[in-house]
């Protein structure tokens, strides 16, 4: 038992999200114990999903020591697309689903080359990113969404095997994809490269080649989790908005440095994770959602400060 | 103006300086000299407030004193010239200089004041060419160093430390400051030069004192000293470490420089041979780290030839030249050789990733690491300890392994043993002649000469960028001092 | 580390206290014993008694004009004379649009050009858009003054801000404002359909109807603050308050459908079921009714609105339903009030239009599976030249 | 760097010329009195929270709160006066004071409790989010119509508002240029390393930093309670002056790493933020697009802006 404590508290210590999530879920089961069905705890993760996925993505940009405003609009961007593109044809499904992923490469390939090769900061090019990718889409089409999504892109994020539903096993997957790079050679120099880019250059790790493949992998991740929100929510102008500011809070909650070089995707994924319940817990709490936006910013600056306190001692 | 006497301070146990007196006279330049580790930076910083003398006694004007900080030993009129220059380089020369006392009028800054005062300080030192309106980002080194001087002068400084002030210089730009120096000792400025160029200390000084191993050796007139004499003060120090045996013979030519150039570098020609350590000296802005950042591609070659193992070989990025089989420990360890939030044994196995990236790690390779960490007795409480936490010399241990992973045919040392404590030092030697044993050629740069003369068998002097003479592995410090600071020609 | 500790510890025990705190007070809120108006909440301070009885009994009069053409129709008229605006033409007509950022703004938008089109008197017609900013549309005001427009058409992005642009505007050209409202009476009329009370009253009683005593109601509704969806929510509170129906949540979906999604979902997991669903905007009800085929459960009755694909999931799945419009015929109206103003014929002011309303009975006529699903049914658009490619059918 | 300082100036006036003639062949005009009244009053508001910001990115800091503080003040501006002009006093003290309170509160968590600024604006931001809409549903309050007068009056073609703009980067300006703490600003945003040894208090600077930043939104927030009649709870968020006062900030070419740039850049940035937006309106140019023309603008300049930067290369401090 004290070992097991004491174990506890070895995690808790490297990775106090894991405490809060922990606290919260406990407070969720007291609260209500209906939640840890099965089936209502599988349904939670179909939605926590996408966040978790842009989480995931945002943390490579993160970790890298850049930041990656556009994710919010490229979801945006790519369910209207798929839209539009697919158009209620069923054979077009899975091209289209090529075609957003490609999408979200291009996208993320013009946000790292800017960002490195033009010495732009990522702020800045992502934000304008972020402007172009809203403004062209809307263009596009018009201003209102057209075209039509087929049952089978909608399954993705909609439905589910046995009682697994489909955006649970995408989860598992890109989580799974997420991690691997994480572990791999490529994470830790993207790691290496966040923390200190001259060292980084110095030991032959190609330093841009790293930093795009982060804003790739960023919005590639944006992409699927679109064909998750578009399977879910269906076509909207609303699917992505404010998206962009909620993996940068998830990330951040999970106690990865903006500035690179310190995190784990893990905490980034359980810091969005930690994000939806809490947001579940507020809803069960009977907590008006217009209160959200206040304890998400309390919960972030707390965060933040015991990080940083942290780091110092 | 300024007495020392009897200043001793001593770190962790370890007496860096000890009953050193030394005397500065308004309107005196007095040198400071001595081999690295001899004490002056420390002497220094006694001077300016930075230190404690753990005994002793500073006078300054004639009374005791005994300094908070800098800034207090700024006011009472000590000024500080460090290497590193304190400027911000989009403000002007004025805004620099009066940064934290800019001058009111009515409330608001008195730009018009602050220029004028800082023309007629410009011009106290005979350096009106020089707008007090410049942006100091677009000046040269030599005009940064006026701005420091006349920041100096506005506090009202009486004395001035000036620390290895034409590191950064070039030469006709070295002309300019022994002017400015004298024009300063001139009005009545006291001036604490530290200097490893024999020929300044000639031209400007009036007294020398000399330290070595933390005391003073002599204080002498300048016009009463030669060269050769001062030298002779200077080294001499009795071997007081174990280096190990150098190499019997030189193996084949590993790497050939040829009429090799860039910027910074001129018609370098070089040889290092498998087996050897080629030791590099010179003073600092000789060129020393210039050449291994060229040889590793960092600042790459732009003239001249390059042959690897016979190959013709152009390096144009560090990654190339890792390929190539070069290793380049650098001179900065924090800013250049560690990613300080990673886990040692990450920051050992960075270089391995980095060249041939896998998906899964292999646990050859993990084992390979643990293994080389070893094998250079890195001392850390897991190989998952933050790197920031080791000491200098496990650090520079850490790094090393990074490198013996890759199994390098060329590995370029610059400054190894910087701020290593003794045992950890006589490690790294041991393990650098190792790698010599195996086969590998060693360029090895030291600002320290005796354990350059431990380790090299043959010695590469440099001098403003070019080669300025090899000698054998058996020179002694006087002559390589010679070469080094010109005093010979 | 201590610090951290520490800090962590206050944390995680001020959220341990939040959620032992908050167990005392949650029955008070979900099984209090007076049904009515407990889940309501307080009425809408957007709320006056006296236009909703107004549009209460505009409801169930007939509308003059043309029955083919209910844009041209008025409810209950009271004309003004219009000759001292009268005018050769040709004219130059101005349009101060609050914004085109949502499907029935843009559908609205392309009827109104269409409009425009018909008339060939019209020289110029001036569109300028405010970017859904208050702040932009009070100077595209004042840039469209400096054009010599001879009749300035405005919708408005809120009622209160705008009130003093257009005063400004009225001392210059005759005003047509439509949709929103402005807080003052100077413009020569005021077009839009009966209301939001009508149109939240109809889709609450029709739940009142279909739905058993105590059956749990789910409102949604878009964001606080506009009139318009205010006025669709004090209705139905209105209607609530005085049924044996249960609400048991007033949401806010920002017309994100993800959202609305996750609202139902949480409130069928929180309440078992949720036997109707009410919203002030239709945008949303797609995904309303999803969430419960999502969680196994049939679809209960639920208000609508006239877009594409929920009249589509309507049909196919046949769902209880009925959709209240707020049509976007009302923009062709403005441009034939303009003309009939500059033309000194006397209009209706206000100009009351006809709302009609989607049910059973009628929902085939409106079913348009050539137009995008975001496409608004009620759009009067059918007979305008470039239809359907011009509003994105095919 | 002229480029940097004088760049936006000549885009601004490359945009005029050109924007002139699409206009005029359109059968428009760019410059009538009421489309450059219109534009300039567009441009105020924004102006005035872009100045603040420009302090704070010059101090090497960054304020994504301003949306937030501006819906606020706005609000409390509106509900103070309540329509009478005895309380338009009170309310501009009761707006200055809030909005520097929260200046304060983002000064403290970025020094004291070493937040990235770009979290602890961003939640400070988030918290006053809440408020608001908890607080409201939708606009509140109302203003005298004297106190409307700012938002409306004009000298010649010039509206008041664009006075108070200017206004409120000439006292910008002579902060920066003409006071000590503008001269540690600048220290600190270029290196705060440099400046702490050079006995600059540089907590204090960043928090005064950011007391003006809030300050400046708080005036931008009472100019357009002036211009609405009344306050509203989500006019700074819609207008999205958080990231578009950043845009015009780095668009007049100051470095967003803070300690180089001025306020006459941002009012260039400003300004040609504006006159795209007029141009796109005269031309009825679909607002969309113009989303996509400011995007790459923005990130265009600062490109430009780099590459010059690196070419000339200036702006290095040796080290021997």
């Amino acid at each position: 038992m004290s070992s097991l404590a004491l174990r506890a508290r070895k995690v808790s210590a490297r990775q106090p999200i894991l405490l809060i999530l922990l606290t919260l879920l406990f407070v969720l089961a007291v609260r209500q114990p209906e939640f840890y069905d099965p089936a209502s705890l599988l349904a939670f993760l179909k939605r926590a999903a996408p966040l978790v996925i842009l989480a995931a993505g945002q943390y490579f940009v993160i970790v890298a020591g850049d930041f990656d405003l556009s994710v919010g609009s490229l979801v945006t961007a790519e369910v209207v697309i798929a839209a539009r593109l697919i158009d209620g044809d069923p054979s077009m499904t899975w091209p289209v689903i090529a075609i957003m992923i490609g999408f979200g490469l291009v996208v993320g390939l013009a946000n790292g080359l800017i960002t490195t090769l033009l010495h732009v900061p990522s702020f800045i090019t992502t934000l304008g990113m972020y402007l172009i990718l809203v403004g062209a889409v809307y263009t596009w089409t018009g201003g209102s969404p057209r075209g039509a999504l087929t049952e089978q892109f909608r399954m993705l994020g909609r439905n589910s095997i046995g009682i697994v539903p489909y955006a649970v096993l995408i989860l598992a997957c890109v989580a799974t994809i997420a991690l691997l790079l994480m572990r791999s050679d490529f994470g830790k120099t993207l790691l290496a490269t966040g923390d200190n880019p001259r060292t980084a250059r110095l030991s032959g790790v190609p330093v841009v080649r790293a930093r795009v493949i982060a804003f790739i992998l960023s919005a590639v991740f944006a992409a699927v989790a679109a064909i998750l929100l578009g399977g879910f929510g269906g076509v909207s102008f609303q699917v992505g908005a404010g998206l962009e500011f909620s993996a940068i809070t998830a990330v951040v909650l999970g106690g990865v440095a903006l500035g690179g070089g310190r995190g784990t995707v893990t905490a980034a994924m359980l810091g969005a994770l930690t994000l939806e319940v809490l947001f579940t817990l507020l809803n069960v709490l009977g907590v008006s959602g217009a209160l959200k936006s206040a304890v998400q910013g309390l919960i972030i600056i707390a965060a933040v400060a015991i990080g940083a306190r942290r780091s110092r001692s | 103006m300024l007495q020392l006497r009897g200043v001793g301070k001593s770190f962790l146990g370890v007496q860096v300086l000890q009953d050193v007196d030394l005397e500065l006279a308004a309107g005196e330049v007095h040198a400071v000299v001595g081999e690295n580790g001899a004490g002056k930076s420390t002497l220094m910083k006694i001077a300016s407030g930075v230190y404690h003398p753990d005994a002793g006694t500073v006078r300054w004007l004639g009374r005791d004193v005994s300094f908070r900080d800098p800034r207090q030993a700024q006011a009472a009129g000590i000024g500080i010239i460090h290497q590193e220059f304190n400027l911000l380089a989009d403000r002007t020369v004025a805004q620099n200089v009066f940064l934290g006392r800019e001058p009111l009028r009515r409330g608001l800054v008195d730009t018009a004041a602050m220029n004028e005062r800082t023309a007629s300080l410009l011009a106290s030192i005979g350096e009106e060419s020089l707008s007090p309106q410049a942006i100091v980002g677009r000046l040269g080194v030599a005009q940064q160093q006026v701005t420091e001087i006349v920041k100096a002068l506005s506090l009202d400084a009486r004395m001035l430390i000036m620390d290895e002030p034409t590191a950064a210089l070039a030469d006709h730009e070295v002309e300019l400051l022994y002017g400015l120096v004298r024009r300063l000792k001139a009005r009545g400025m006291g001036i604490l030069y530290v200097s490893h160029r024999l020929k300044e200390v000639f031209d400007l000084t009036d007294r020398i004192t000399v330290l070595k191993d933390g005391r003073r050796v002599t204080t002498v007139d300048t016009s009463s000293i030669t060269a050769d004499g001062l030298v002779r003060h200077m080294v001499g120090r009795e071997l007081s470490h174990y280096y190990p045996p150098k190499s019997a013979e030189a193996g084949q030519e590993r790497l050939t420089l040829q009429g090799a150039g860039n910027n910074r570098l001129h018609d370098i020609s070089l040889a290092l041979h498998a087996g050897q350590v080629l030791g590099i000296c010179g003073l600092q802005g000789s060129g020393r780290s210039a050449l291994a950042r060229a040889i590793f591609g960092v600042d790459a070659f732009t003239r001249g030839n390059v042959h690897l193992d016979g190959a013709s070989i152009r390096l144009s990025s560090p990654r190339q030249a890792i390929r190539a089989g070069i290793a380049y420990i650098t001179e900065d360890r924090k800013a250049e050789g560690l990613t300080a939030q990673q886990s040692v044994l990450d920051n050992a196995m960075l270089a391995t990733r980095a060249l041939s990236p896998r998906w899964f790690a292999t646990a050859g390779r993990t084992l390979k690491a643990r293994e080389l960490l070893a094998a250079v007795e890195v001392h850390a409480a897991s190989e998952e300890q933050e790197v920031r936490y080791l000491s200098g010399g496990n650090q520079q241990k850490v790094i090393l392994a990074r490198w013996l992973a890759l199994t390098p045919r060329v590995l370029l040392f610059d400054e190894p043993t910087r701020g290593i404590d003794v045992g950890a030092k006589a490690a790294i030697h041991d393990l650098i002649r190792k790698l010599a044993s195996e086969g590998a050629a060693v360029l090895m740069i030291s600002s320290d000469l005796p354990e350059l003369l431990g380790m090299s068998d043959r010695l590469a002097v440099m001098r403003d960028g070019r080669i300025a003479g090899e000698l054998p592995g058996t020179a002694d410090e006087e002559t390589v001092m010679r070469l080094a600071t010109g005093a010979s020609s | 580390m201590k610090i951290s500790t520490a800090l962590t510890a206050v944390v995680v025990t001020a959220m341990l206290f939040a959620a032992a705190g908050c167990a005392s007070d949650v029955p008070t809120t979900t099984q209090s014993g007076d049904p009515k108006g407990a889940g309501t909440g307080e009425q809408s301070k957007f709320f006056v008694q006296a236009d909703y009885d107004r549009e209460i009994a505009l409801r169930t009069m007939t509308a003059q004009g043309p029955a083919d053409k209910p844009w041209e129709q008025a409810l209950d008229p009271k004309t003004v004379d219009t000759t001292k605006y009268k005018k050769a033409g040709p004219y130059h007509l101005c349009f101060s649009n609050a914004g085109v950022g949502n499907p029935w703004r843009q559908v609205g938008i392309k009827n109104m050009q269409a409009e425009v089109k018909l008339h060939p008197e019209i020289k110029t017609f001036t569109v300028a858009d405010a970017e859904s900013k208050d702040d932009k549309q009070i100077s595209d005001i004042t840039d469209l003054l400096g054009k010599g427009c001879d009749a300035l058409i405005v919708s408005p992005n809120t009622t209160a801000t705008l009130t003093p642009a257009v005063e400004q505007a009225c001392a210059k050209v005759p005003v047509i404002v439509f949709d929103r409202g402005v807080n003052t009476k100077c413009p020569v009329t005021f077009i839009n359909p009966i209301g939001g009370y009508a149109f939240g009253a109809t889709g609450a009683e029709f739940l009142n109807e279909k739905v058993k005593a105590g059956g749990k109601i789910l409102a949604l509704r878009i964001l606080p603050g506009v009139d318009v969806l205010e006025t669709r929510w004090s209705a139905a509170k209105v209607a609530f308050d005085k049924s044996q129906l249960n609400v048991v949540g007033v949401e806010f979906t920002d017309g994100d459908p993800a959202k609305t999604k996750t609202i139902v979902t949480n409130y069928i997991q929180r309440f078992g079921n949720i036997d109707g669903i009410w919203m002030d905007a239709g945008a949303t009800a797609v995904a309303a009714a999803e969430a419960f085929e999502d969680a196994g459960k049939p679809v209960p009755p639920l208000v609508g609105e006239d877009q594409q694909d929920f009249l589509k999931m309507w049909q196919d799945k046949k769902l209880t339903a009925i959709s209240p419009t707020y049509p976007t015929f009302q923009w062709r109206t403005p441009v034939i009030a303009a003309l009939k103003i500059l033309n000194g014929e006397a209009v209706p002011s206000p100009w009351k239009l006809p709302q009609p309303t989607i049910t059973q009975a009628n929902l085939s006529q409106y079913v348009q599976p050539n137009m995008p699903p975001l496409h608004y049914a009620m759009c009067g658009c059918t007979t305008l030249p470039g239809y359907p490619e011009t509003w994105g059918g095919k | 760097m002229k480029l940097r300082e004088h760049g936006v100036w000549g885009a601004l006036g490359l945009t005029l010329i050109v924007g002139g003639i699409l206009v005029y062949a359109d059968g428009g005009s760019l410059f009538t009195q009421s489309s450059t009244v219109s534009l300039l009053q567009r441009a105020a508001g924004l102006g005035i929270v872009a100045i603040g910001q420009t302090l704070a990115i010059l101090a090497g800091s960054l304020d994504l709160s301003v949306a937030y503080v501006i819906s606020l003040t706005s609000l409390i501006a509106a509900e103070t006066m309540d329509g009478s002009s005895g309380m338009i006093v009170p309310a501009i003290i009761a707006v200055l004071g809030v909005s520097a309170g929260i200046g304060l509160l983002n000064g403290l968590l970025i020094t004291k409790l070493k937040i990235n600024a770009f979290i602890a604006t961003l939640g400070v931001g988030l918290l006053i989010k809440g408020y608001l809409e908890q607080g409201y549903a939708g606009p509140a309050g109302s203003v005298p119509t004297s106190f409307q007068r700012l938002g409306y009056d004009r000298i010649g073609p010039v509206p008041l508002s664009v006075l108070l703009m200017l206004a409120v980067a000439g006292v910008a300006w002579i902060v920066l240029n003409r006071t000590r703490f503008g001269h540690h600003l600048i220290a600190v945003g270029g290196d705060l390393d440099v400046a702490r040894l050079s006995g600059v208090r540089t907590d204090w600077v960043l928090i005064r930093t950011h007391i003006i930043c809030s300050v400046c939104a708080g005036i931008a927030g009472l100019y357009l309670a002036s211009r609405l009649g009344a306050g509203a709870p989500r006019v700074g968020s819609e207008g999205g002056y958080d990231l578009e006062s950043i845009a015009a900030v780095v668009l007049g070419g100051t470095v967003l790493a803070g300690g180089r740039g001025g306020v006459t850049g941002t009012v260039g940035g400003v300004a040609l933020l504006a006159a795209i937006d007029g141009i796109f309106n005269q031309l009825a140019v679909d607002p969309f697009f113009k989303q996509v023309v400011r995007g790459v603008v923005i990130v265009a300049a600062v490109a430009i802006y780099a590459m010059s930067l690196r070419r000339k290369a200036p702006g290095k401090v040796a080290t021997a």
